[in-house]
């Protein structure tokens, strides 16, 4: 360790500026931002291969490691549901898909798809890269643990991944993993794939705080000068509160992990009643299926709010960026995530409205779940707002920009029915629910996710994606997911109930046949469309046209970086300051369209309208 | 850049005899919430009797040996707001408890309607 | 240009689609119209607000694409249309939440002369119990249940002794009289639900749970259970056939109680002993 | 509220400062060193595990239909033929806050740059929560001894072992992490690694006595959630 202590070397605090010339004329300088109060932070520059792209301590080259790994399973995931759709397309086409592997098919493709592909993706991935470049850090505080943090993450993928070779196959108990069925025989990998699953869950929670904790100290105590937190990126404040909910929700679904291990491996009897199975009774007891259900939830919930805040944020940025506008009502958006997220401790209960729990909590959670459409609509105004008297680009990003909010206001509303307690009856557990949230979840924050990586991959590559790939890329994307999920909502209205393996003979169901089949292309065709990005990016980074710096005239920090794309330390040597908002676009009598956040009062000439 | 100030001697320390109180306190304290037990109270005497000492030492542990209490709102807030959440997910587990236990008496036990 | 007009297409397709599908719910036979109303009123005005945002969007695109040096409008905020919009929300969430709340209200409480039926969920089926002439069920335990004892009644209940048993996944209920599903299983989580009558709810190992309804129409209904199982859970089918009061009493009368079959075993078990005396005695 | 500098910024009260401080640029916790930020909301993270755990106890033993132990009776002492109820757990209650005081004063210590002092406070501190460890293994021998296990309990509710073993269980695997840390800490202080500023193992910071303070934070939280069970556990 010791001679690696000697390697690292510090980036020297500039003092070009005497400290005397600010708190001399203090009020009389416009340009004035107080001086630094938190000292130059030391980083650990790697030499080795190993220590510069393994094990390496840059946030930036963490957030790719993160984004390439959420990648590859977020891949498993759709080979999964391509398997999943071909069984309720065509029964019986392929011959290995029995029941038992069916039900491991789903389960693995919901889990992986919303813990390690979209959080992953959005926390570990988009927020290692652009926390510090967006507040204008060196790196996040922690850097060391921020390494640890994405090794866990990746040892928990491999046990994940394991668990598809170990006997019995993985768990197939649904990715809620409610009890008791799934520890019980009669459930596909009851042995060793539910344990597997637990593990990987528990080590994703533990990498995960690791990560969040870094995070969340970076924007909290690590800005650069200048920088409020009302002058940061809508970004920078939805992987925020998506981290303040990850590290509040996790614990509960850490803790039933623990509990469900200890039911499946010591016999203990938390969430098992006594059971009878094939005539015998279990020596089980006492304990009560529905409180692992509420763990679950306290967890599940906020859990999609983590998934969905980041891409509130993200969709935000690209719009104002990409409609060369200021994003409307910044204030409100803020308090609006912040909003959200609160909210979100008090709505879990909604996803049982039928499940046995106290029926009185259903007047409780219905009236906090449908609450939350109130701030997610003036989130939606909002963007809708900017677009309003803009200059749009309808560029590849802004398509993804506007497929997003088609696909979440659409997944929002049908949010609200399921919300409404009485209206959850007859729909809940079936296909409409996969369809809310394949349309909220599966398809909306994926739209954004493409925008960013079509938006941020001049950056971190420093080359331009293909444009007519990207579209070619996004419309068969958009249409096609629209056609895979808006139908499904009506396969819920006539009763087809979810996690079935087979519809067969039930008369209304047959009628849905015609449907499965088109659903099933339809999917296939979309899956496919992906490989047109990792095409596009491959072909990009050989022969893709130079980016050059800030080449969608942003001015967020991260485009004002010394080099592009930025090397470790981020800025250089000198810290940027901030004098604006994020969001300073086409101020009127301005000479360009934008302002970056680093431009001082003193070099605006005239604008009418002050906005920090 | 601005010259970084050495970083000066930002915390303060607290003499040492409010240590020493809050100490005996939870001595004191953990001494009465053990009595309740001794004394065998019982009902909602015993319950709200321990409840009382159970906040008040982690008051006292959270306010003074983990200077909270000289901490700025700012922190203290961020710390405290969440506790609602869990809050709300206690009582409305206190009520899911009962009920639970309230099904399984009078479906397994009492019966008959 | 040709961007605003596919996103309309995908617009207009999903109204017309709505209107013209031949998938929808099937008719229903209960008493929960109310969910329906619901569910038809938040279409309207969810549809309605989907529809408006999207068209919004779709006329900024037209309107507002890139043009060199197009004067853009520089508003950081507008506090009243903030106002404005936020409560026009509320105001719409609020009406949607109160029908759902008041026929919630109705789910949760059963009215009193709604009978009781005990169903019963194990991987992969059902059976059912109904009260005897007593009208009331006994009370069970998981425990209990044997080859004699195939719903687990506590012995000594006396409320339990008439109860009526149906060892198939068959239910037969009486049209236009309430009747309360008490659900238990005795392994995982199911879920008894019929469609055209709307209702569920989980039946869970350990507690009871309930729900109610009043079958309003005659027929034959499939049972399908809603909650993941296990593998077999697609294929936990049963049936449950609406009938008029004399095809009830009929179909009523043909069933075992509890205590018929105690001494139908006792029976069986005497004449079981007799034979083995007998093969004793050669 | 301490009296902090940082310049060109000035401290206000109350509600008042807390505005102004979350409206300020680069830290919302006006002088609060990074490493001890972590800590807070990593127990914050932390208390949310144990509550969810108390919350799943609570829950569990709000609906069995069997009796619950009476936890005065289950965790009595013999001594000299009498039986003194919970006494084991008086005491170690007792050593807990005797080490949690210890911690207290070594924070101060150490923000005086009192090396000696700070450095046997610490270990004192390393040394009572070791006496709790050692404890508690006696009183989970004890309870496996007469017949209590995670899957059943002879004095009634099978979850009464359950629980206690687990969240017990969590404790004391939080208490055993600060002690080797506090040993680790106390070498750290008396070989001077805080007063020469040296730098630590796995991180490129400096070494500082705000390290003391952070431990500290860390275990008077495991104190802190010691309050609850003894509460909940052993008295309610
Ligand atoms: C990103 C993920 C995400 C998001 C953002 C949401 C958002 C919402 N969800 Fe969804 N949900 C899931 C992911 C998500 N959900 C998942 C994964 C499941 C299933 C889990 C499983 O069982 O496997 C689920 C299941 C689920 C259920 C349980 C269904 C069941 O199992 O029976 C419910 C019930 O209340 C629900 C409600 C809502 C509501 C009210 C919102 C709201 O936040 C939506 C708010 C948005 C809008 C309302 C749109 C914009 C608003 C306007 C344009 C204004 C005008 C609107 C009105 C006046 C109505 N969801
Ligand atoms: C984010 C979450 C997410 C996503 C993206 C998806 C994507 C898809 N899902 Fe999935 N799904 C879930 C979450 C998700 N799903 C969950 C939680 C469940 C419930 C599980 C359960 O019941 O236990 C479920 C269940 C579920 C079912 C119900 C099974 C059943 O109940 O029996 C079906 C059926 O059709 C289905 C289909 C699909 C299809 C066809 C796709 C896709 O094919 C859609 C199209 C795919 C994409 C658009 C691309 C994906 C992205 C990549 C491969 C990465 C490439 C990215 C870069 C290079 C940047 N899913
Ligand atoms: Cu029984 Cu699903
Ligand atoms: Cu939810």
């Amino acid at each position: 360790m010791s001679d690696e202590i000697d390697n690292k070397q510090s980036i020297q605090a500039q003092s070009s500026e005497t400290m005397n010339q600010y708190s001399g004329s203090a009020a009389a300088d416009i340009d004035y931002v107080r001086p630094a109060e938190i000292p130059e932070q030391d980083l650990y520059h790697g030499h080795s291969f190993i220590t510069k792209w393994v094990f390496c301590q840059d946030a930036k080259v963490i957030g790719v490691q993160y984004f390439l790994t959420a990648v590859f399973t977020g891949v498993v995931g759709l080979i999964l549901s391509w398997l999943m759709r071909l069984q309720l397309g065509f029964p019986g086409l392929a011959g290995f898909m029995t029941a038992e592997h069916y039900y491991q098919f789903v389960t693995m493709h919901g889990m992986i798809m919303v813990v390690y592909f979209l959080t992953a993706l959005f926390l570990g991935g988009f927020g290692n890269y652009l926390i510090p470049l967006m507040v204008g850090a060196r790196d996040m505080v922690f850097p060391y643990v921020n390494m640890i943090s994405f090794w866990m993450f990746f040892i928990a993928v491999a046990v994940l991944m394991a668990s598809f070779f170990v006997p019995g196959g993985p768990t197939g108990s649904g990715w809620t993993l409610y009890p008791p069925q799934a520890i019980l025989e009669g459930t596909p990998g009851s042995g060793m794939g539910i344990l597997l699953m637990l593990v990987s869950l528990s080590l994703f929670v533990i990498g995960f705080t690791m990560g969040g904790l870094n995070y969340l100290i970076t924007i909290l105590q690590a800005r650069t000068r200048g920088m409020t937190l009302m002058r940061m990126p809508l970004t920078v404040w939805g992987i925020f509160t998506a981290t303040v909910l990850a590290m509040l929700a996790f614990p509960a679904l850490l803790v039933s992990s623990i509990m469900m291990t200890l039911d499946k491996v010591l016999g203990t009897s938390f969430f098992m009643p006594t059971i009878l199975k094939a005539g015998e009774v279990l020596e089980y007891g006492g304990g009560s299926p529905i409180l692992f259900q509420h763990l679950f939830w306290f967890f599940g919930h906020p859990e999609v709010y983590i998934v969905a805040l980041p891409a509130f944020g993200i969709v935000s940025d690209l719009i104002s960026v990409h409609a060369r506008k200021n994003i409307f009502g910044y204030r409100m958006m803020v308090w609006a995530i912040v909003g959200i997220g609160a909210l979100s401790f008090f709505v879990w209960a909604h996803h049982m409205y039928v499940s046995g729990m106290n029926p009185w909590f259903g007047f409780f959670f219905a009236t906090t779940t449908l609450i939350i459409a109130v701030p997610t609509a003036m989130k939606v105004y909002n963007w809708i707002i900017t677009l309003w008297r803009g200059n749009i680009r309808i560029n590849t990003v802004m398509l993804w920009c506007l497929g997003f909010i088609v696909t979440f206001v659409n997944g929002g509303i049908t949010g609200i029915f399921l919300g409404n307690v009485s209206v959850d009856v007859p729909l809940s557990d079936t296909y409409f629910v996969v369809a809310h949230f394949h349309m909220v979840m599966g398809i909306a924050p994926l739209m954004v996710i493409m925008g960013a990586v079509y938006h941020w991959f001049p950056l971190v590559a420093g080359r331009m994606l293909h444009e007519g790939l990207g579209k070619w890329h996004f419309w068969i994307t958009f249409l096609g997911a629209y056609s895979i999920y808006f139908p499904m909502h009506y396969l819920g209205f006539i009763g087809v109930p979810r996690r079935y393996f087979e519809m067969y003979d039930s008369p209304y169901m047959t009628s849905a046949i015609g449907m499965n089949e088109f659903i099933s292309l339809a999917a296939f065709i979309v899956g496919a469309a992906q490989f047109i990005l990792i095409f596009n990016i491959i072909k990009t980074l050989k022969t893709g046209k130079p980016a050059g710096k800030n080449p969608w005239k942003a001015n967020s920090l991260e485009w004002h970086t010394s080099t592009v794309p930025p090397e470790h330390g981020n800025f250089g040597d000198r810290l940027p300051v901030v004098h604006r908002w994020p969001y300073d676009f086409s101020v009127p009598g301005a000479k360009e369209d934008f302002i970056p956040q680093t431009t001082p009062p003193s070099e605006v000439v005239h604008t009418e309208v002050e906005k920090t | 850049m601005e010259e970084i100030k050495k970083k000066e001697e930002q915390t303060t320390t607290h003499k040492i005899g409010i240590y020493l109180w809050i100490w005996g306190l939870l001595f004191v304290l953990s001494f009465f919430s053990y009595m309740v037990d001794w004394y065998e109270f019982q009902g909602l005497l015993r319950w709200s009797l321990i409840l009382f000492f159970m906040f008040l030492k982690a008051g006292l542990i959270m306010a003074f040996f983990m200077h909270l209490f000289w901490e700025r709102y700012a922190l203290v807030n961020v710390l405290l707001w969440p506790m609602t959440a869990i809050a709300c997910f206690i009582g409305l587990m206190a009520a899911e408890g009962k009920y639970t236990v309230f099904t399984r008496f009078f479906y397994f036990f009492v019966g008959g309607q | 240009m040709h961007v605003g007009i596919i996103f309309f297409l995908v617009i207009l397709g999903s109204v017309l689609f709505h209107i013209f599908t031949p998938w929808y719910w099937t008719d229903i036979a209960s008493n929960w119209q109310g969910m329906d109303d619901t569910i038809t009123l938040t279409f309207w005005v969810g549809g309605g607000v989907f529809v408006a945002v999207c068209l919004f969007m779709i006329y900024c695109v037209f309107k507002f694409s890139y043009k060199e040096g197009r004067k853009v409008e520089y508003k950081p905020e507008d506090k009243k249309l903030e106002r404005i919009l936020t409560w026009a929300t509320t105001i719409g969430v609020a009406a949607l939440l109160a029908p759902g709340l008041i026929i919630w209200n109705q789910y949760v409480n059963v009215p009193k002369n709604a009978l009781e039926v005990d169903v019963m969920a194990w991987q992969w089926g059902w059976q059912y119990r109904l009260p005897g002439e007593d009208g009331k069920l006994g009370t069970t335990k998981v425990v209990n249940i044997n080859d004699e004892n195939p719903f687990g009644i506590n012995p000594d209940d006396p409320f339990g002794q008439d109860d009526i048993m149906i060892q198939s996944d068959v239910l037969n209920l009486k049209i236009d009289r309430p009747v309360k599903i008490l659900l238990r299983s005795v392994d995982v989580l199911h879920n008894w639900y019929v469609p055209q009558f709307r209702s569920k709810m989980d039946a869970v190992p350990g507690v009871i749970t309930f729900y109610w309804f009043e079958p309003n129409k005659v027929g034959e209904y499939e049972v399908l259970c809603a909650e993941y199982c296990g593998v077999g859970h697609y294929a936990m089918r049963g049936t449950v056939i609406v009938q008029d009061e004399q095809n009830y009493n009929q179909w009523l009368n043909e069933q075992e109680t509890y205590s018929e079959l105690v001494a139908k075993q006792n029976k069986l078990e005497i004449e079981k002993n007799k034979i083995v005396k007998k093969i004793d005695l050669n | 509220m301490s009296e902090q500098k940082i310049a060109d910024y000035e401290f206000k009260p109350g509600f008042t400062g807390m505005a102004k401080d979350t409206g300020s640029d680069q830290t919302m916790f006006k002088g609060v060193h990074w490493g001890k930020a972590m800590m807070w909301i990593f127990l914050l993270s932390d208390t949310f595990v144990f509550s969810c755990f108390l919350i799943s106890y609570m829950k569990g033993r709000a609906s069995t239909t069997v009796e619950w132990p009476y936890p005065s009776e289950v965790f009595a002492l013999t001594v000299f033929g009498v039986s003194v109820p919970l006494l084991l757990i008086a005491i170690m209650t007792f050593v807990l806050i005797t080490s949690s005081g210890t911690m207290a004063l070594a924070v101060k210590y150490g923000y005086e740059k009192n090396r000696k002092m700070c450095g046997w406070l610490v270990l004192a501190t390393a040394i009572g929560g070791l006496t709790f460890v050692g404890m508690q293994a006696f009183e989970w021998s004890k309870l496996i001894h007469e017949g209590v296990r995670p899957w059943e309990n002879p004095f009634g509710a099978a979850q009464f072992g359950s629980y206690f073993f687990m969240i017990t269980g969590f404790h004391g695997t939080h208490v055993s992490i600060g002690v080797i840390f506090l040993f680790i800490y106390a070498y750290k202080v008396f070989a001077g690694h805080y007063d020469t500023q040296k730098r630590g193992w796995f991180t490129t910071m400096k070494g500082d006595y705000v390290e003391i303070e952070i431990l500290g934070l860390y275990w008077h939280f495991v104190d802190l959630v010691w309050v609850f069970i003894f509460a909940f556990f052993y008295l309610w």
